[in-house]
């Protein structure tokens, strides 16, 4: 019962401020774009490519995308790893 | 109200995160609590995508586009790496849930004794 | 599985197989890129290994072969990465080279395969490695679970 | 070794990376090559961290843009905002990088005898790289999401890690925690960064710090960042994966788990001091951080009088000692607003807490090492079952003895350097804060001498007669944190002033942060 | 233009019944397959919203790899 009562009140937490910031958050459609501007304006000359998202995953972002490479080989080595064939295993 | 419509991926956004952590709080069984992790990352990456959105633009791909008003790209190369991120965490999360299964036969959260402290 | 699966697999899987790969290819023109492309692929295979079980796709997809085409696909990005180190980490030295270097004029244009510098290269070297990584991913799992299926 | 200067922070986070996708080859050729060659890489990572060390004390912020035409030019020319993904280094980032790579070298030295049994060795050391990584990647970063990047490359090695013996089910079930807490974190951070993107449509730190404005939406996103950071540093109230993620963790790890822990709160601190500052409501969220302190203090030493688990206790020490940090870095985030009082001893407080983080990564390192190398040769953690292991281990005992008297502050040992620090300046802002503090430093030292008379002294138990001393690497390892441990011990005012202070200062001067990016400043 | 901010309106409506689904499913293969549909929903969101590339990720990742593992982990464990 208790347990019921602290999930409700979390939710409501949570639920109220995230509504809130749904509703005051600046209207659909018309975001500031001081940084993308740029990238749309100079990616092509930049880097060469037509496809400015390309252009930001892999020039602009390429940091970032190293990162998510690396989290994709931390987790499937993790996965191989956990299930790995162990010494004791007949014993298991 | 127009303004509370034009709003609704937003909403959208904020309703979800709440269902994302209800079933991260209420389930026990802990394949549940995994959807609602995947739920959540859906959450945020809709949340990010839809910031980008400008009425009217198109695809900030230059091959054929008809203009140069375009949508944000940053979002959504943003978005993409979450997008990667988020099966990664989900499938070492499934991998260990099978582990705990082969050790103890529960995928509950309570009854294989001390997950969720 | 039944065989109506094992037919649509062996219909579907090939087509999903090279669609992957085109995506990885035109990346930087089109949308898509290593990523898209990478799980594409992965998705073709998962579908083999749900359509044929993990035991007959790990007969000729060995999950060390995968490992390494893995390392191997991270350490070309990180390769092109510390290349561009004469200047900064990650700078797109081939901008302008001969190699995939043309640069397009800005605004909107039908595209040319060799431009982007750089980023065709690391969308190969993110395509296979998000292959590799995805579907080791996936068969381990698959392995994994068969045999615990066998245990009880 | 101008050119190294120059790219010494981005080489030290991308050489542990290409080592890590390249460790799964080097295995191959068998794995004493495989361990010399982890060791010198990380050798080499801590090598260019005391280089940018250097540059930094010399020539203030170091920055390093990626991609760019020049790596210093974090702004593209004729423009205002920051495009691409800054590394920005400043005395704190590279304090921190410090104790990261010192850790995580001990880790792998002690490492390699300690887990010579083990399978899939090679994957084990290209997470170990891996955590590396994402220890400094977190600190090193200018960018926030970038920070959420590296923070998940932690997540994922470190649950991993922790849940490397897989034939325990506490393993697994300790990683599982940890990750479904860090990935919990680390998507509310993710949000929080897209809060920021989308008013000011940044992710530079410096330059978002630069136009905020404290709306209502940085104020969920200031909660936001708060509680995951707070949670991922194992504060209460969401300490509870703590111990159980830290008992199971094999050999070299949980000090370096734990050096993960504590860049978590670092980065808390920089959010709060630098991205926020001044603009956000200081007393309030100042005193919310002590507050958590003391609990965390409280909660986790009265925890750990109850256990019999070596390690375990060692964790619920992990979260009380947690709360002296907090409750250092909160005093001085409560006087952040009044000059007169920051300057008197609000800088002193943060310094001090600062300090202890130090401190603490490398003696509960130690003693988190000292009780591996127990169950590594007794195969057992339960303190009931031990006994005169003095005799027959007198590396571990001593080791164990230097980190104990440490921890409980005992002169004139670090721990009491940093101790005092902490209770001299939290005594201006209220006494209790002192007094409270101060009674959880004799219920560590107690708790300590129960663990130190039950393992180490006493009659020697006929089963453990043929136990030997551990391996030369392990003692190495061990050997690597006591001697910093003892080396802090000796020179503290040393330490204290050529490191400590710039850290705690480079916190202090937002708009030296700021400006470094944006120029003016 | 109307109809674009219909399916604006509609599709995240569609999304977050699919969340609630997965919410009340007590069968996990029928809760996965729920989530299945959310992710090709976003999807297709993603693709109103002008992002093709991100579309394209999140149908085969979302809709196939994840799906996948969690039939695969589901069938190594409990159904419920």
């Amino acid at each position: 019962m208790l347990r019921k009562v602290a999930i409700g009140l979390t939710l409501i937490a949570f639920g109220v401020m995230f509504f809130a910031a749904a509703v005051t958050i600046r209207p659909f459609g018309e975001p500031p774009s001081a940084m993308d501007d740029y990238i749309i304006e100079h990616s092509q000359q930049e880097t060469g490519a037509n496809n400015a998202v390309s252009a930001v995953v892999f020039d602009y972002r390429g940091y970032d995308t190293l990162g998510e490479a690396t989290i994709l080989f931390a987790a499937a080595t993790a996965v191989v790893m956990l299930f790995r064939k162990r010494k004791d295993e007949a014993s298991d | 109200m127009s303004e509370f419509l034009a709003n609704i991926p937003f909403l959208a956004v904020a309703a979800l995160i709440c269902v994302a952590l209800y079933i991260m709080m209420s389930q026990r069984n802990l394949i549940k609590v995994v959807m609602g992790v995947v739920i959540l990352e859906s959450a945020v990456n809709l949340f990010l995508v839809t910031l980008g959105y400008r009425e009217g633009g198109v695809a900030p791909i230059f091959t054929n586009a008809p203009g140069t008003l375009m949508v944000l790209p940053v979002p959504q190369a943003l978005t993409l790496t979450s997008i990667v991120i988020g099966v990664a965490t989900t499938a070492l999360m499934l991998s260990m849930i099978m582990l705990i299964y082969r050790h103890t036969g529960e995928t509950d959260a309570e009854k294989s004794r001390k997950v969720k402290g | 599985m039944s065989k109506i699966v094992r037919t649509v697999a062996k219909l579907l899987t090939p087509a999903i197989l090279l669609f992957g790969l085109y995506v990885i290819m035109h990346g930087h023109i089109t949308p898509g890129g290593g990523f898209q492309g990478g799980a594409v692929f992965a998705s073709g295979v998962a579908l083999l290994i749900v359509a044929f079980g993990a035991g007959r796709v790990e007969q000729f997809l060995k999950e060390h072969q995968l490992s390494m085409l893995e390392s191997g696909g991270g350490l070309l990005f990180i390769g092109l990465a510390f290349a561009g180190l004469a200047t900064a980490f990650f700078y797109n030295f081939l901008v302008g080279s001969p190699i995939f270097g043309h640069v397009p004029a800005f605004g909107p244009n039908p595209g040319d395969i060799w431009t982007g510098g750089t980023i065709p290269l690391m969308n190969v070297a993110v395509g296979m490695k998000v292959i590799a990584g995805l579907s080791a991913i996936v068969l381990v799992m698959a392995l994994a679970s068969s045999k615990q299926g066998e245990d009880e | 070794m101008d050119a190294l200067t120059a790219h010494s922070s981005i080489l030290a986070i991308a050489i542990p990376l290409f080592a890590a996708f390249l460790t799964p080859l080097v295995g191959k050729l068998g794995a004493r090559t495989r361990n010399v060659f982890v060791v010198v890489v990380l050798a080499f990572v801590e090598f260019l961290v005391l280089v940018l060390a250097r540059d930094i004390y010399a020539n203030g912020i170091h920055l390093y843009t990626l991609g760019a035409v020049s790596p210093s030019l974090a702004i593209p020319e004729h423009y205002m905002v920051p495009v691409r993904i800054v590394l920005e280094v400043d005395g704190l980032g590279v304090f921190m990088g410090i104790i990261s790579a010192t850790v995580a070298l001990a880790g792998a030295i002690y490492s390699i005898s300690c887990m010579k049994h083990e399978t899939g060795q090679d994957r084990f050391y290209t997470l170990l790289l891996l955590l590396t990584v994402g220890m400094l990647g977190i600190q090193f970063t200018g960018d926030l999401f970038n920070l959420f990047v590296f923070l998940e490359i932690l997540s994922i090695s470190g649950a991993a890690l922790a849940a490397f013996r897989t034939r325990f089910i506490d393993a697994v079930e300790g990683g599982f925690k940890y990750l479904i807490v860090s990935t919990v974190a680390a998507l509310m951070v993710l949000l929080a960064t897209g809060l920021f993107y989308g008013q000011y449509n940044l992710l530079n730190i410096a330059a978002i710090a630069d136009v905020m404005q404290y709306t209502a939406l940085d104020k969920i996103a200031l909660a936001l960042l708060i509680v995951a950071l707070l949670t991922k540093s194992g504060g209460v109230p969401s300490h509870w994966w703590v111990p159980d993620t830290y008992t199971p963790a094999p050999a070299g790890t949980s000090p370096m788990i734990y050096a993960a822990t504590l860049a978590c709160m670092s980065t808390m601190f920089r959010v709060a001091f630098t991205l926020y500052g001044v603009k956000m409501s200081v007393a309030t969220i100042g005193w919310l951080i002590i507050i958590a302190g003391l609990l965390s203090m409280f909660v986790g030493v009265t925890m750990a009088l109850r256990q019999t688990d070596v390690k375990r206790l060692m964790a619920y020490h992990v979260i009380s000692q947690g709360g002296y940090m907090l409750l250092g870095v909160g005093v001085g985030i409560a006087v952040l607003g009044d000059p007169q009082a920051l300057a008197a001893y609000g800088r002193e407080a943060v310094a001090g807490g600062l300090f202890h983080v130090m401190n603490h990564a490398f003696f509960k390192g130690l003693l988190l090492l000292t009780g591996e190398a127990l169950f590594f040769r007794l195969g057992t953690r339960n303190l009931n079952r031990m006994g005169g292991m003095g005799r027959n281990m007198k590396w571990t005992c001593a080791f164990f003895l230097i980190g104990a008297l440490a921890i409980s502050g005992v002169p004139p040992l670090n721990g009491f350097a940093s101790k005092l620090m902490i209770y001299e300046a939290s005594y201006q802002l209220n006494p209790m804060l002192t007094i409270i503090a101060m009674m959880v430093s004799i219920m560590t030292l107690a708790s300590f001498t129960k663990v130190f008379q039950s393992a180490f002294t006493g009659p020697e138990l006929p089963e453990y007669k043929e136990v030997r001393e551990v391996p030369l690497s392990m003692k190495l390892g061990m050997g690597i944190l006591a001697g910093a441990t003892l080396f802090i011990s000796l020179f503290p005012s040393l330490v204290v002033n050529t490191i400590v202070y710039p850290a705690a200062d480079a916190l202090l001067n937002q708009a030296g942060y700021i400006g470094a990016v944006m120029g003016g400043g | 233009m109307i109809e674009l901010q219909v399916l604006h309106a509609i599709v995240p409506l569609l999304i977050v019944v699919c969340a609630v689904l997965v919410a009340r499913f007590k069968d996990l293969i029928s809760a996965v397959i729920a989530l299945a549909a959310l992710s090709l929903l976003l999807a297709l969101e993603f693709y109103l919203l002008q992002a093709p590339d991100v579309a394209i990720a999140e149908a085969g990742i979302g809709a196939a790899i994840t799906t996948a593992i969690f039939v695969i982990a589901i069938r190594a464990t409990k159904r419920t």
